[in-house]
């Protein structure tokens, strides 16, 4: 039984065809990249894993389950959860409330506990106030817990995402372009964050990524897509020499 | 800092409520002076005749005081709006009475009466109503609230009216059009139940609308599909006016009129020929609302042009309503004595009997009926939209009325008093 | 028979709504704000007419001329105060913004003219004219005819018109018109002046129809309906007016009087929930 | 810390500030403004939590507040079901309205749910007039002293007793869901439903809870309404009432804790102050609400927060 996989799976907008009878498949542990030239429907694989789109054909499963049977809201239950490439951070809440409604599915307890603000409900929010904590100080936002979200910094709203992210414990997690708008040092941290991810947490990590260089360095596997239709598969080496890829990127202008 | 500033916030804000009004031993009477309050539409769609209403009672307290007031007490009125809202009408009466008003007078909207009603009964603060109509202020009586408009409630109206409807216009079938709120389903049960004990007669066809409508083409239908050869058009101006020029659009051609809400000099301008051989209800001091020539009516009509202009709504012929309450309320006063306290003047007004108050009809009321009249008047509409008064002369017979009006006569003086309030000197 | 009549009937009162509604549809296309002020901006126009008509004795066409001005001002500076400075606010700021507004203006009318009910006599007769078991009157084609020669006019502005396109650019999308050089404000406060025009224009002819008074305003909330039931387009909102009235008369003779408006409400409902872009309407524009 | 040691102070000190004003208070009247206050404010610190943090549109509050002020209304007039429990049923019941008319909100956002209520609230009013064998129809239902075992509701100053406490619990409660998973939950579809939903959060689930919440309270707000007035009838739940709650939401400051609070003090209190120009005081006190909600978004509390008077005369120039 695979961990992930996607079976021909395809999505059209109003006869546009975003994404042609996609098959992959994800190891446990793996770090897989997706690379493509812009519009090449890398964003919506992400969405209809969660479920943000509803494929016209295919199928998604992960750990036996089948994703199309499960409502958006639940995809992360499953353990699956995203970034988002055009931040959708809760401005209005602080930092570390971010991390908290990442913690959602596992804080439990009924809602009257939780209005009435005792028993189960109660220890559990303390607990999740602790390891919001841990998530924040391990991407050292820690400092930035009370402020505002919308104060923050470019770069740390990214990080914030990835924070709110890893709050949902997820097995497999989809990054759309984290990078995106890094400085070299910043993009340095995060890469050895993601391997961080994978080593001691033991996260799946599907990485879809603009800035090359951190792709091909990480990434086990990499995925390449162009106009909606996988044109190649393989390790970093595989795919640079990959004559098509190269023909891919050149024909847009990237 | 913030947080001192809110607390300075709620506590002058909470605090700057009590600053609002003084208290007195007997609410609102000094021996200088007696605090009336007055309740009435002031802003909203009823404001005109509201307002009417506050300018004639105005004008006869001017009148007293200018003449010494009673007992050589000046009376005060204090004027509040009720937006012919319950809600507001509540508050404001609770207002009125927490600011020590002796007693309460006004309210042109039967919804806010009988939403303040218990009220005064509660609080035990005298009310003398003057342009609701509703019957439910008076029936069942209680012991502090009367009407003492110069011409009588809803449930003698209505009877005159089904009285009218059978017997001068022949009516078989009747519809009856009436506003979705207390005056029109009031009027609804009341005809109802006297067509039902006088003639045994039940509706054609019974249909409500709803305020602000202004499509009543399926009323009409319904009416005309009823065969309805009488349709009487309850609720006010406005939809009054669609409704009776609707009906004739639609070829409606059997008679139509009109309840006590129409009976405004607006009405009569707009319904022009439309309105030719149309009934209306009345419900100002009989016969004289539009007999021009009854020096009353002039002089009331003279001063209120000279105090608050001409305009829309202004003079208006609901003065002449808050006119007669304030005469009604002084002769009380006057009767209630010296030392003046609330209970005596409920008992004053109670001892009225056939009293001249110097207009309109001779006021009568009884510890068993707090109806100062019984008697309604009716007009027809001619050419023009000028109003004819009806020569229908229709007092509700006894054993038709919840309550006899005089179960022992000799008690009482005969024939009719002149209260002095009448003649005291007029105001140039 | 009945149906036909009151088919028919509804045709004229269909139009009221639609000629009422058209100006909520107009700042709602541009401006994304429903004007809970329109009623109040449509018995202003009736109010003017009074006025320069009745006290001022000033000939009807100029009178006439004269009430559109002073709407459709008044219109501008409801933009001023109740659209513009909300933009960025969110959405229920600038619903209150107008509802307020349309009180002030309410309490303004009825300080200046009394709450008493005013009519002008009807420029066409209103007598009954009966073609076989059918009724009508003159008026009820001449409204029929002005609302579709009105509704055609704002038609032809927005079709064929340099301020028109800019309109439907802006409402189809604001930013990507203002790159496009489009001065969004100038079309905002283009269309709540045109549907001060329209609302003045509305108030002028439908003056005798539905009486002249402060209240007179409540009829905006069919027109309201009616833009909803449209979907917000021009030609859906004729329709729409159209069907709210027969729908309500309908049912009011086969079913229940009382309930009568309750049926335009539950259409609003429905429509919004089956088809939220109305019949033949724009797509909604759902926030995510 | 000191922020802490300041909080206390000041919850300390307004609660003794309400428990000690009906003994400084004699005047009926007062205490009879004082109980509006706490109604408001419950009314609207429901509203707040389904318009404010969940950002749904709501323009049913005036709706809910009557279906509550029905309920027990009827509930101890026509069945003699006591206060204690007519009361609760009101605002469980109107919470289940509430979840019924929540459902739009799933399908519609911004002006298209604004609509969608706003049809609702009409409906329900009409729903009030007519449906006589229930409601009583157009003349209303008019509530005589009621009992809460032997102690008669009979004044001003014991309805106080009932009002206040009532209110405080709910906007403490209130002021625990904001802060509680479930308030975050609510902020966070309202700042971006993709993202919540990602984390796990159901739209369906929080928005109908959101409305349900909102109609708890309005429920709530209305039954103490009909005891308060001792009177229900339709006319005072129709669309103005509606957005005059939004109104006072905007005048306090929406999406704050204690905004609904000082709105509804303010548009209690202030009509009191216009009494005097009797005519002109609707007009008055709508001009300056309207002056609020464009010059001051951020109403009273973004103003007492800003703590500088002249804020809003920059303001007032920036935008003129």
């Amino acid at each position: 039984m695979d961990f992930f996989s996607t079976e021909n799976l395809s999505i059209s907008f109003g006869g546009v065809k975003a994404l042609q009878s996609l098959g992959m498949n994800i190891e446990k542990g793996e770090i897989r990249g997706l690379i493509g030239p812009n519009g090449a429907g890398k964003t919506t694989v992400i969405n209809l894993i969660t479920r943000v789109y509803n494929p016209t054909g295919g199928a998604i499963s992960f750990e036996g389950i089948n994703l199309l049977k499960s409502k958006p809201h639940q995809i992360s239950q499953a353990g699956i959860c995203r970034t988002f490439q055009n931040l959708e951070i809760f401005k209005s809440m602080s930092v570390l409330d971010n991390v908290m409604v990442g913690r959602h599915i596992h804080l439990g307890g009924s809602m009257v506990d939780s209005i009435l603000n005792l028993g189960r409900a109660k220890r559990e929010e303390k607990r999740g106030i602790e390891k919001a904590h841990e998530i924040l100080s391990s991407l050292n936002l820690d400092d930035y817990a009370d402020s505002p979200a919308s104060s923050l910094p470019f770069g740390k709203v990214r990080l914030l995402e990835l924070g709110r992210a890893l709050a949902s414990e997820p097995k497999l997690l989809l990054l759309d372009e984290p990078g995106a708008g890094m400085n070299a040092e910043e993009i340095k941290a995060l890469d050895t964050f993601i391997r961080k991810m994978r080593d001691q947490l033991g996260i799946t990590i599907l990485l879809v990524e603009h800035v090359l260089s951190l792709v091909m360095e990480i990434s086990d596997q990499i995925t390449v897509l162009d106009y909606g239709v996988k044109i190649a598969e393989g390790s970093a080496k595989e795919i640079q020499s990959n004559p098509k890829v190269v023909e891919a990127y050149l024909g847009s202008e990237e | 800092m913030k947080r001192w500033i809110m607390i300075g916030f709620l506590v002058g804000l909470v605090f700057s409520i009590p600053w609002m009004a003084i208290a007195a031993k007997v609410p609102g009477v000094t021996d200088k002076e007696i605090v009336i309050g007055n309740i009435n539409p002031l802003t909203g769609g009823a404001a005109s005749s509201g307002i009417g209403q506050l300018n004639g009672f105005q004008l006869a307290v001017e009148e007293i005081n200018a003449a010494g007031g009673i007992h050589g007490r000046k009376i005060k009125v204090v004027p509040l709006d009720s937006e012919c809202n319950p809600t507001k009408g509540v508050a404001a009466v609770r207002k009125l009475i927490g600011e020590g008003a002796f007693a309460v007078t006004g309210e042109y909207c039967s919804g806010v009466a009988i939403a303040i009603n218990p009220i005064f009964e509660k609080e035990e603060v005298p009310m003398v109503y003057s342009g609701c109509v509703t019957s439910k202020i008076v029936y069942p009586m209680l012991k502090w609230v009367f009407h003492g408009q110069g011409s009588s409630n809803l449930r003698d109206l209505s009877w005159g009216t089904a009285k009218f409807f059978v017997e001068k216009l022949g009516a078989k079938k009747i519809a009856f059009v009436y506003q979705a709120n207390e005056l029109g389903e009031n009027e609804l049960e009341n005809t109802r139940e006297a067509l039902k004990k006088m003639y045994n007669m039940e509706f054609a066809v019974a249909l409500p609308y709803n305020m602000g409508d202004s499509d009543f083409t399926a009323q009409v239908t319904k009416a005309k599909d009823a065969g309805a050869d009488l349709m009487h058009v309850g609720g006010l101006v406005r939809e009054g006016l669609l409704i009776v020029r609707q009906a004739r659009e639609l070829g409606y051609k059997g008679k139509i009129t009109g309840g006590t809400g129409l009976s405004t000099g607006g009405f009569f301008e707009a319904i022009g020929d439309f309105g030719i051989g149309m009934v209306l209800q009345d419900t100002a001091p009989k016969y004289e609302i539009f007999d021009i020539e009854n020096p009353m009516v002039k002089y009331v009509k003279e001063q209120s042009i000279k105090r608050y202009g001409t305009g829309p709504g202004r003079p208006n012929h609901k003065n002449l309503t808050g006119y007669y309450s304030m005469k009604v309320v002084g002769e009380a006063l006057r009767r209630a004595g010296k030392d003046l306290t609330r209970d005596k003047f409920r008992k004053a007004l109670e001892t009225m009997y056939n009293v001249d108050i110097g207009i309109g009809n001779p006021v009568t009321f009884s510890p068993w009926d707090h109806e100062a009249v019984h008697s309604l008047a009716l007009y027809v509409i001619a050419t023009g939209g000028v109003p004819l008064k009806l020569d229908f002369e229709c007092t509700v017979s006894e054993e038709n009325l919840p309550v006899p009006h005089f179960p022992k006569p000799e008690m009482y003086p005969k024939g009719i008093t002149r209260s002095p309030l009448a003649d005291i000197p007029k105001l140039k | 028979m009945d149906i036909l009549q009151l088919i028919l009937k509804s045709l004229s009162y269909g139009s009221i709504y639609a000629l009422v509604g058209l100006g909520l549809v107009l700042i709602f296309r541009a401006t994304d704000v429903l004007n809970f002020g329109q009623g109040q901006l449509f018995t202003m126009g009736a109010y003017f007419l009074v006025t320069f008509w009745y006290m001022c004795k000033i000939p009807y066409a100029l009178a006439f001329l004269m009430s559109i001005v002073g709407t459709a001002l008044l219109g501008f500076v409801m933009e001023r105060v109740a659209c513009r400075p909300l933009l960025k606010a969110p959405v229920m700021n600038s619903i209150i913004a107008t509802f307020m507004t349309g009180i002030v203006i309410y309490n303004a009318i009825q300080l200046i003219w009394g709450a008493e009910v005013r009519h002008v006599s009807p420029i066409i007769s209103n007598k009954p004219i009966s073609a076989g078991k059918i009724i009508f009157t003159a008026q009820d084609i001449w409204i029929v005819a002005i609302t579709g020669f009105f509704i055609l006019l704002v038609y032809l502005f927005l079709q064929f018109t340099k301020l028109g396109v800019a309109f439907r650019a802006t409402s189809m999308n604001k930013q990507a018109s203002s790159l496009m050089g489009v001065s969004v404000k100038k079309v905002f406060s283009l269309s709540w002046v045109m549907s001060g025009i329209l609302a003045a224009v509305a108030g002028v002819l439908l003056a005798p129809v539905l009486m002249i008074e402060v209240g007179m305003g409540w009829v905006a909330i069919k027109g309201f309906a009616a833009g909803i039931v449209g979907g917000f387009s021009i030609p859906g909102t004729i329709i729409g007016g159209f069907l709210l009235a027969a729908v309500e008369n309908i049912f009011g003779v086969y079913v229940s009087v009382a309930f009568k408006e309750m049926v335009s409400f539950l259409m609003i409902l429905a429509v919004l929930l089956i088809k939220p872009s109305g019949l033949l309407g724009i797509e909604v524009k759902k926030r995510v | 810390m000191s922020q802490k040691i300041m909080n206390k102070v000041f919850v300390t000190a307004v609660l003794v500030l309400l428990f000690a004003l009906p003994f400084l208070i004699e005047k009926s009247y007062t205490m009879y403004i004082l109980n509006l206050v706490g109604i408001y404010a419950i009314m609207t610190v429901g509203l707040n939590i389904v318009l404010g943090y969940t950002g749904q549109i709501s323009i049913v509050n005036a709706g809910f507040m009557g279906i509550g002020a029905y309920i027990t209304a009827l509930s101890i007039v026509k069945l003699g079901i006591p206060i204690y429990v007519a009361l609760p049923m009101a605002g469980i019941l109107t919470a289940g309205i509430g979840i019924i008319i929540g459902f739009p909100a799933l399908r519609l956002g911004s002006h298209y749910l604004a609509m969608a209520t706003l049809a609702c609230n009409q409906a329900i009013q009409l729903i009030m007039i007519h449906w006589k064998s229930v409601t009583m129809g157009a003349a209303g239902v008019s509530l005589s002293s009621v009992n809460i075992g032997p102690i008669a509701l009979n004044s001003n100053h014991r309805l106080y007793f009932l009002v206040i406490p009532i209110a405080l619990i709910l906007i403490y409660l209130y002021a625990n869901i904001i802060k509680s998973k479930l308030g975050r939950s609510l902020i966070a579809v309202r700042d971006s439903e993709i993202a919540a939903q990602s984390m796990g959060v159901s739209l369906a689930k929080y928005k109908t809870t959101a409305f349900a919440i909102s109609g708890f309270y309005a429920g709530i707000g209305g039954g103490l309404f009909a005891l308060v007035i001792g009177y229900v009838s339709p006319e005072s739940f129709g669309l103005n009432e509606s957005v005059l709650h939004l109104a006072v939401l905007v005048i306090g400051g929406t999406a704050t804790l204690p905004g609904p609070i000082l709105g509804s003090i303010f548009f209690v209190i202030a009509p009191e102050l216009f009494h005097w120009m009797v005519e002109y005081k609707v007009l008055v006190f709508s001009l300056i609400s309207l002056i609020f909600i464009i010059f001051m978004p951020g109403g009273i509390y973004g103003l007492v927060k800003s703590g500088v008077p002249g804020w809003t005369f920059k303001r007032i120039l920036k935008k003129a």
